[in-house]
């Protein structure tokens, strides 16, 4: 088992965001995390990666206990997080902000640089641009990309689809796909959940700080009151050419 | 609380001025010379014993001013104070207009003599003597032609700065004017242009830390000019902070130095203070100790309300060890005298009035 | 404009000269306050602790009068280790007791700010206990020469060391800064606190370094300073401060050679504007250029670097 | 195309920065009462052209006419005054105020009392206070949200979030409503409560101009649709047209199937 | 170094007191009022200041402090913008009533609106220019204008240089109410007289506060584009804080001048600017009582602790240090600013790095059951 959550609890000032929260990720596998709004997917996602505390619970990475580790050495066992909003630095450029990903290990080989610019050769194009000036979807892509550089064994994302384009998120999936392939264990947290769930081995369903439901993605895909929820119909756009 | 109006019980002096902050140690002087002549009279016996109180001002003028109203809250029956020209302005109306007596050791603006103050007095002459008296000395003694007068943009170094340009005007030098920030620590501005004036005389008005910075920078860019400065600047430090580019620097006082006098009156007060203090007595000191002793005379003389004891003061003729004191009707000293010190091999040494004083060549 | 003319070349080294040392200042308040948005008031207290270092050693070795040669090389180095030994321990020991605390509780800078004014309180009020509120001299170590002439200027040596020195320290912070591995993690952390933590780095590690490199960049200036004015007191650091600090935003906060150039430029207008309406102006005039320069450059001349971009 | 009747206007709008072109001759009308989406690939130049309309960049070349007025040039609280109202692609709420007080915040925008006015509290300072907090709850009512009236903005939920800050865009009383992706990150639920939600508003006579690229809210809810790639317009059609036009496919939605 | 947990007292407190209903409220008021006109009795005095006149002391420092925090809270805790200058409207008020008293004999009265409206003018033309600046760099203008005015007071011969202005005349004396005789003898009558300009101060303020003009304020506080955007005209409204701070500073110059009778450059430094920034965050930015509670107690400790005289300084210095460590919200912080300034997100952001190292972990988690206050990771800000 590649990360153990248990009994997890994480506040807000008085606010329980988490409410004893468990789950399992196993080595190789695409875990999905999937909930309404505020469920606190993103505070879990922090708190495995050390930049919120919990007040109860542990989490164990790697068969090492990390409750307790600073943020910064979290990363350095191997784990690394696309955080939600990005967190580009605005004040550097595409290539140092992929540089940064690597932070731990010193500069980065070509080679990691290439591969993040084969992916999204809109990065390649604007290297020396700042982050900050990239527009929603360009950050998007910098911070997966960015992620990618550090050669986590667990990599964490939160919605990496957003505020991508329909085009790209289908790229970012089969990305996703591949960096699995290769070796590296996701736990991913998404709105778009019937591509997440298609993607995934096994998935929970978190529903204002606990998990009410999880097992495995193919079996909550076709799980109705998921379907209702966090799937949608099948899209039937109205089609509406009056101007009124 | 103490209340000690008019008859019984034992009379109380206020002392006023700065006994911490910055600017203490002059306030400190004068305190330790006023409270040495005050444990004398103590320990004679049969005498009224009276008591010395602090009121510290930290050489603050609003501070100053709600001291001065603690003193007339707790009755006191006269004040030796208050030390600066600044704080006086804010505490001495505050004295006059409840009657106190009020004697100032140290405080030299001119102004302060032309409000009209019943109960003001000052044992040492203002700005209006010391300045245009350096100003002569400097024209006349050193013989300078051009003089380049710096004030350091207080009201005590700007006021003696100007009296001492009026007069230089007079005596036919040429003079260039100029100022320094005393908190700044790059006089470079200033100094180069000295540098480029190249006179014979450089004057600053303003205190020994700033005077100081000054002679140092000024030596650093090898102007030779003399250095002249008032009784703000007459303190060893000048020496300790300046170094060897202090020496050769004149300075001028309207109080005369204890140390090493040959009168046997000022020889017994400096053995006194050494015993008492640990020091020498510094600038002030022997003003604060006549102070204390013509206010001990008039409470001695059986003067115990506060309007006795300024009435006897106004009309004292008082053999000081400072100098002789007797005060005209606006509270200065009927006649007064300038002196002059010089730093020689690191050390102050008095050279006496200035009508007299010969600077020591340097080397 | 008669002075301005006559003085030119003089005011010109000695605006370079202090102009210098508030760079050199200047540095440990752009590397704060761009990696903490802090402007950490303390930092003249930083640089004064530093000034008594750099003299306590002079005692130490029993110097008094003038060196020169290799003895004079060895008592500078000395001199300067000491004045960064001593501000830069001054500067960590205050990020530990004065800020970190707060900066754990994500408290607002302003509470930063009145802790670093106490902080300054505290400090000074410390050596003004212990040392006195008087001026200190310093022994002479270095004679002052005069080298050559520009015009009427004298070029000295005391005034040649301030600005090599100076010019050689910021090169190096620079280099540190964005050329490093340990610069690219102080970059990061003042960009994006939250995300440069899950980059691996270390912020507690690295707002300590800052404030060390800080620190001891003020150290190399209370060197300088002790060997050029020969004089420090418990409240030294003061004027200087305010003066490095607006040399700092001068030159676009958080921007490391913007606070070198800041500080030349400022040293500069002081000594310029000095020459021509009198030393007492000196503050006025630079105060006012600093207004003109941001109403045109409202980040500096060289622009903000190290913060976090605004929306 | 461009009817005369338009709202707003762009006019052969250009914005560099630097060596970048955003917007390259761009020509737009939104229609007044109607809701007009704008999409396109990342870093098309949708975001930049809400950034010119509410004066936080001037453009390049071109200009922008609102209600037959320019508008560029003008500051953004100007831009406020003259009727148009945005919000964020990330919310951007004053976080530590009442959600009622950030609307009311909005409300100011309509409100002329003076400062002295407010110091001396005069009659028509009061009326107006009054005002602003009836005119902020019946908006609140309008977006769903009147039970957390008094919550400070950043304990709500997010949809709650969203909600309240296109209540408090609606209340500067705008004529034209600019949302910036106002479904990034919701549910498929919650995104059909938005598209009830923006439906509403144009019923209420606010025009309103959309960014999204969940294609799904898109064509459920626009009148018209319009389309940038690399700056430039490719597209400005009926939804229907630009689901199926070729460029549009190729540029931006990748296969028709695609458009959930 | 372990975090302490201050129980929080005042939370509660303030709750209930919004509670109350308005009469109550009133109530308490006027009993404030009361007590406040009572204050300068001897018997207070000798435990308050047993070392210096405690009605003197009650007007300066403690009744001028108060006026000046209560002005520089709408300019820094309102709107949020920091000012290390504001001594210098202190200063232009002084010598408002100095020079026209002098020069043209007018009374107090006259001079008192002249003295308001040359602060405001001041604060005006110092803010036109720069109020578009963010942040710290209006910090370091400010200073540098406080600067300005000090050192051009003391080199103008108009001002009178280093001298400064003396034998300033007294406010007229009011009838032969002992209450009402203004001379250089009397001091109650001083403090009642701030205390009254305290009042309406405070009324004048609090009125803002809950206009639009103090939710204008609050939003810029908090995110001054989205505030643009919303309307809000940000310059105008920040030049309003600026103006009204720069008018509470003026009035209390112009007081101090007429009660101290001569002014110099040197009651005007810039450590008098930095005590009020630090009565004003000390007692609870934002909060009127809480920022009253800071001067007070900013202007009164050294008097009543005149005793310790050398080490009052120091002590002060770690005090703060120690006071913003334990409570960095201030004494007495309004609820908002209280969750601003435990988010860091009140107008001036927070300190960074909110994310606590491994060795303060174990101490933030009871630090979360303990304390009510938002202790937290702030979210980082997103630039799109
Ligand atoms: N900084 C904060 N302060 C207070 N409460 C917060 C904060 N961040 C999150 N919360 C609360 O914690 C809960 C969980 O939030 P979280 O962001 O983890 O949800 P999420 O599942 O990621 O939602 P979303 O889909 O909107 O991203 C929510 O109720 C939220 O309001
Ligand atoms: N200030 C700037 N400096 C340089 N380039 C910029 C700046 N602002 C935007 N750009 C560039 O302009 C282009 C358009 O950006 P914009 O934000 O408008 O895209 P967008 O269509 O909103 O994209 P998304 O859907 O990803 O949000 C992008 O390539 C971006 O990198
Ligand atoms: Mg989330
Ligand atoms: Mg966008």
């Amino acid at each position: 088992m590649l990360l153990e959550i248990a009994d997890l609890q994480v506040h807000y000032g008085k606010i329980e965001a988490i409410k004893g929260l468990s789950l399992q990720v196993d080595e190789g596998e695409i875990v999905t995390l999937i909930g309404s709004n505020g469920a606190g997917k993103t505070t879990t996602l922090k708190t495995i990666s050390g930049l919120r505390r919990p007040t109860a619970g542990s989490i164990v990475f790697d068969g090492q206990d990390i409750t307790k580790l600073a943020g910064h050495r979290r990363v350095q066992l191997g784990l690394c997080q696309a955080p939600e909003g990005r967190g580009i630095f605005p004040g550097m450029t595409v290539l140092e902000n992929l540089e940064m990903g690597a932070y731990i290990r010193g500069k980065p080989p070509a080679a990691d640089l290439d591969r993040a610019f084969s992916l999204f050769p809109r990065l390649a194009e604007r290297r020396r641009q700042q982050g900050g000036t990239l527009s929603g979807g360009e950050q998007q892509m910098l911070a997966i990309g960015r992620a990618l550089m550090a050669h986590p064994k667990l990599l964490l994302l939160d919605e990496p689809s957003m505020g991508l384009a329909p085009l790209i998120v289908t790229q970012i999936f089969a990305i996703l796909r591949e960096i699995n392939n290769s070796g590296t264990t996701i736990l991913l947290v998404e709105q778009n959940a019937s591509s997440a769930l298609q993607l995934s081995d096994r998935a929970y369903l978190l529903e204002t700080g606990r998990v009410v439901m999880s097992g495995a993605a193919h079996d909550l895909l076709y799980e109705p009151a998921v379907r209702d929820a966090y799937l949608g119909a099948a899209p039937q756009p109205e089609e509406r050419t009056d101007t009124s | 609380k103490s209340k000690n109006s008019g008859g019984g019980g034992t009379p109380t002096l206020a002392f006023m001025g700065a006994l911490t902050g910055s600017n203490a140690q002059l306030g400190i002087n004068i305190y330790n010379g006023a409270k040495l002549a005050i444990d004398q009279h103590n320990a004679k016996s049969g005498v009224t014993k009276v008591t010395l109180k602090k009121y510290d001002t930290q050489g603050d003028a609003t501070q100053a001013s709600s001291q001065a109203k603690k003193v007339v809250q707790d009755k006191d029956v006269a004040v030796i104070g208050p030390a600066f020209s600044g704080e006086s302005k804010t505490a001495d109306p505050i004295l006059n207009a409840a009657k106190i007596p009020f004697v100032s050791a140290s405080a030299t603006a001119v102004a302060l003599a032309q409000s009209g103050w019943k109960y003001f007095h000052r044992v040492l002459a203002n700005d209006d003597v010391q300045g245009p008296g350096d100003a002569d000395f400097i024209a006349k003694t050193l013989g300078a032609k051009s003089v380049y007068v710096i004030d350091d943009q207080s009201e005590y170094g700007l006021g003696l700065a100007d009296a001492v340009r009026k007069q230089l005007k007079t005596d036919g030098a040429t003079v260039k004017n100029g100022s320094i920030d005393p908190k700044g620590s790059d006089y470079s501005t200033t100094v180069n242009a000295i540098k480029a004036a190249n006179p014979d005389v450089v004057f600053l008005g303003g205190y020994y830390d700033a005077a100081a910075r000054l002679v140092k920078q000024m030596r650093a860019a090898t102007v030779k000019a003399t250095f002249v400065s008032g009784d703000g600047s007459l303190d060893q430090k000048i020496a300790d902070q300046g170094g060897a580019s202090a020496n050769g620097a004149l300075l001028s006082c309207t109080c005369s130095s204890a140390v090493g006098s040959t009168n046997p009156k000022v020889q017994a007060f400096e053995k006194a203070y050494v015993a008492k203090w640990g020091s020498e007595p510094a600038t002030y000191s022997a003003e604060g100790y006549d102070v204390g002793n013509i206010l001990l005379q008039a409470i001695d003389n059986g003067k115990k309300s506060a309007q006795d004891i300024n009435t006897y003061v106004a009309s004292i003729d008082y053999q000081g060890v400072s100098k002789p004191i007797k005060f005209n009707s606006t509270g200065e000293l009927s006649q007064s005298l300038l002196f002059m010190s010089e730093v020689v091999n690191d050390k102050i040494k008095f050279l006496g009035p200035t009508s007299t004083a010969k600077p020591v060549p340097a080397g | 404009m008669h002075a301005f003319v006559t003085q030119f070349w003089p005011s010109t080294i000695d605006g370079l000269t202090i102009g210098s040392i508030y760079g050199l200042i200047a540095l440990g308040y752009t590397l704060v306050y761009g990696v903490l948005r802090l402007i950490n008031f303390a930092h003249s207290e930083v640089f004064m602790v530093g000034t008594f270092a750099s003299l306590f050693t002079l005692h130490g070795l029993g110097i008094t009068h003038a060196e020169t040669g290799f003895a004079l090389v060895g008592v500078l180095i000395l001199m300067g280790l000491a004045g960064m030994a001593g501000s830069g321990i001054t500067a960590v020991v205050l990020e530990r007791v004065a800020y970190r605390p707060l900066r754990k509780r994500g408290s607002s800078r302003l509470a930063a700010l009145i802790s670093a004014i106490g902080a300054s309180f505290f400090l000074q009020e410390v050596f003004a206990l212990r040392y006195g509120r008087d001026l200190l001299s310093f022994p002479p170590l270095m004679n002052k020469t005069v080298l050559f002439h520009i015009g009427s200027g004298q070029v000295r040596a005391d005034k040649v060391l301030v600005v090599v020195a100076a010019l050689v320290m910021a090169l190096a912070l620079d280099r540190f800064v964005n050329g490093s591995r340990l610069g690219r993690g102080v970059r990061a952390t003042a960009q994006d606190p939250d995300t440069a933590v899950l980059m691996g780095v270390n912020i507690d590690r690295i707002v300590m370094i800052t404030f060390l490199v800080g620190g001891m960049m003020a150290g190399v200036a209370a060197m300088l300073y002790g060997n050029y004015f020969e004089l420090t007191q418990y409240n030294v650091g003061f004027l200087l401060g305010i003066k490095a600090f607006t040399a700092a935003v001068l030159g676009g906060i958080g921007n490391i050679r913007g606070a070198l150039l800041g500080g030349l430029t400022l040293g500069l207008i002081e000594n310029y504007g000095g020459s021509v309406f009198g030393a007492q102006w000196k503050d006025v005039i630079a105060f006012t250029v600093l207004v003109l320069v941001l109403m045109v450059r409202p980040t500096g001349l060289l622009g903000e670097k190290l913060t976090r971009a605004r929306a | 195309m461009t009817e005369s009747a338009a709202l707003l206007e762009l006019r052969t709008v250009t914005q560099q920065f630097g060596g970048v072109t955003a917007l390259s001759e761009v020509d737009l009308g939104v229609p007044e009462g109607a809701i007009f989406a704008l999409i396109g690939p990342n870093g098309a130049g949708k975001t930049t052209v809400f950034n010119l309309i509410t004066g936080v960049y001037r453009p390049t070349a071109g200009s922008l006419w609102f209600g037959g007025a320019k508008i560029s040039g003008k500051r953004p609280h100007e831009v406020a005054r003259v009727g148009i109202a945005r919000t964020f692609q990330n919310i951007r709420l004053f976080d530590n105020m009442s959600a009622l007080e950030n609307v009311m915040v909005g409300a100011d925008a309509r409100h002329d009392s003076s400062v002295v006015g407010a110091a001396l509290g005069l009659r028509r300072h009061r009326r107006e206070e009054r005002d602003g907090r009836e005119r902020g709850m019946q908006l609140l009512d309008l977006v769903g949200i009147t039970r957390v009236a008094e919550d400070t903005a950043k304990g709500l939920s997010y949809g709650d979030q969203r909600r309240l800050e296109i209540a408090r865009a609606l209340a500067t009383q705008p004529r034209l409503l600019l949302l910036d992706e106002p479904a990034a990150g919701m549910n498929p639920a919650e995104k059909e409560q938005l598209g009830v939600l923006i439906r509403k508003i144009r019923d209420i006579g606010v025009t309103v101009f959309l960014i999204e690229h969940d294609m799904g809210l898109v064509m459920q809810v626009s009148d018209r649709v319009a389309v940038l790639d690399f700056g430039q317009k490719i597209a400005d059609d009926t939804p229907s047209a630009v689901r199926t036009d070729p460029r549009v496919i190729e540029a931006y939605l990748g296969a028709p199937a695609d458009a959930t | 170094m372990r975090r302490i947990g201050l129980p929080d007292v005042i939370g509660p407190i303030s709750d209930r007191w919004s509670r109350l209903p308005t009469p109550a409220r009133y109530v308490v008021y006027v009993i404030a009022i009361v007590a406040a006109f009572a204050l300068p009795a001897d018997s207070i005095g000798s435990f308050m200041s047993p070392q210096s006149d405690w009605s003197a002391i009650l007007f300066y420092p403690i009744g001028v402090y108060i006026l000046l925090a209560i002005g520089l809270n709408v300019v820094v805790g309102q709107a949020g913008l920091l000012d290390l200058g504001y001594v210098a409207f202190f200063a232009i008020g002084g010598y408002t009533m100095g020079k026209i008293g002098l020069s043209l004999k007018w009374d107090f009265w006259v001079i008192l609106p002249c003295g308001i409206a040359a602060a405001a003018v001041a604060g005006v033309i110092l803010g036109a220019p720069t109020l578009r600046l963010r942040g710290d760099y209006l910090a370091i203008v400010t200073l540098g204008f406080g600067e300005i005015i000090r050192i051009t007071a003391n080199n103008l011969n108009f001002t009178g240089g280093p001298r400064g202005l003396s034998g300033i005349p007294n406010p007229p004396s009011v009838g032969s109410f002992s209450a009402l005789q203004f001379n250089v003898a009397t001091t109650k009558p001083f403090y009642y007289l701030v205390l009254v300009m305290i009042i309406l101060a405070i009324v004048l303020v609090k009125r803002l506060e809950r206009s639009r003009v103090g939710r204008a304020w609050a939003a810029i506080r908090e995110d001054e584009d989205a505030a643009e955007v919303m309307g809000v005209p940000t310059f105008r409204f920040k030049l309003w804080a600026f103006a009204i701070g720069a008018c509470i500073g003026g009035a209390a110059g112009v007081l101090f001048a007429a009660q101290t009778i001569s002014i110099t450059p040197e009651d005007f430094p810039f450590l008098l600017s930095s005590y009020i920034v630090v009565a004003v965050v000390l007692g609870g930015s934002g909060n009127l009582a809480g920022v009253i509670l800071g001067a007070f107690l900013v202007a009164w400790l050294p008097e009543r602790f005149r005793g310790f005289a050398d080490y009052r300084v120091l002590a002060f210095g770690g005090a703060l240090v120690l006071m913003m460590i334990v409570r960095p919200e201030g004494l007495l912080p309004s609820r908002r600013r209280r969750a601003e300034l435990a988010e860091g997100t009140g107008g001036m952001g927070s300190l960074g790095g909110g994310v606590g190292g491994a060795q303060t972990q174990a101490v933030r988690i009871e630090a979360v059951e303990t304390d009510a206050v938002q202790t937290g990771a702030v979210e980082s800000e997103a630039a799109p």
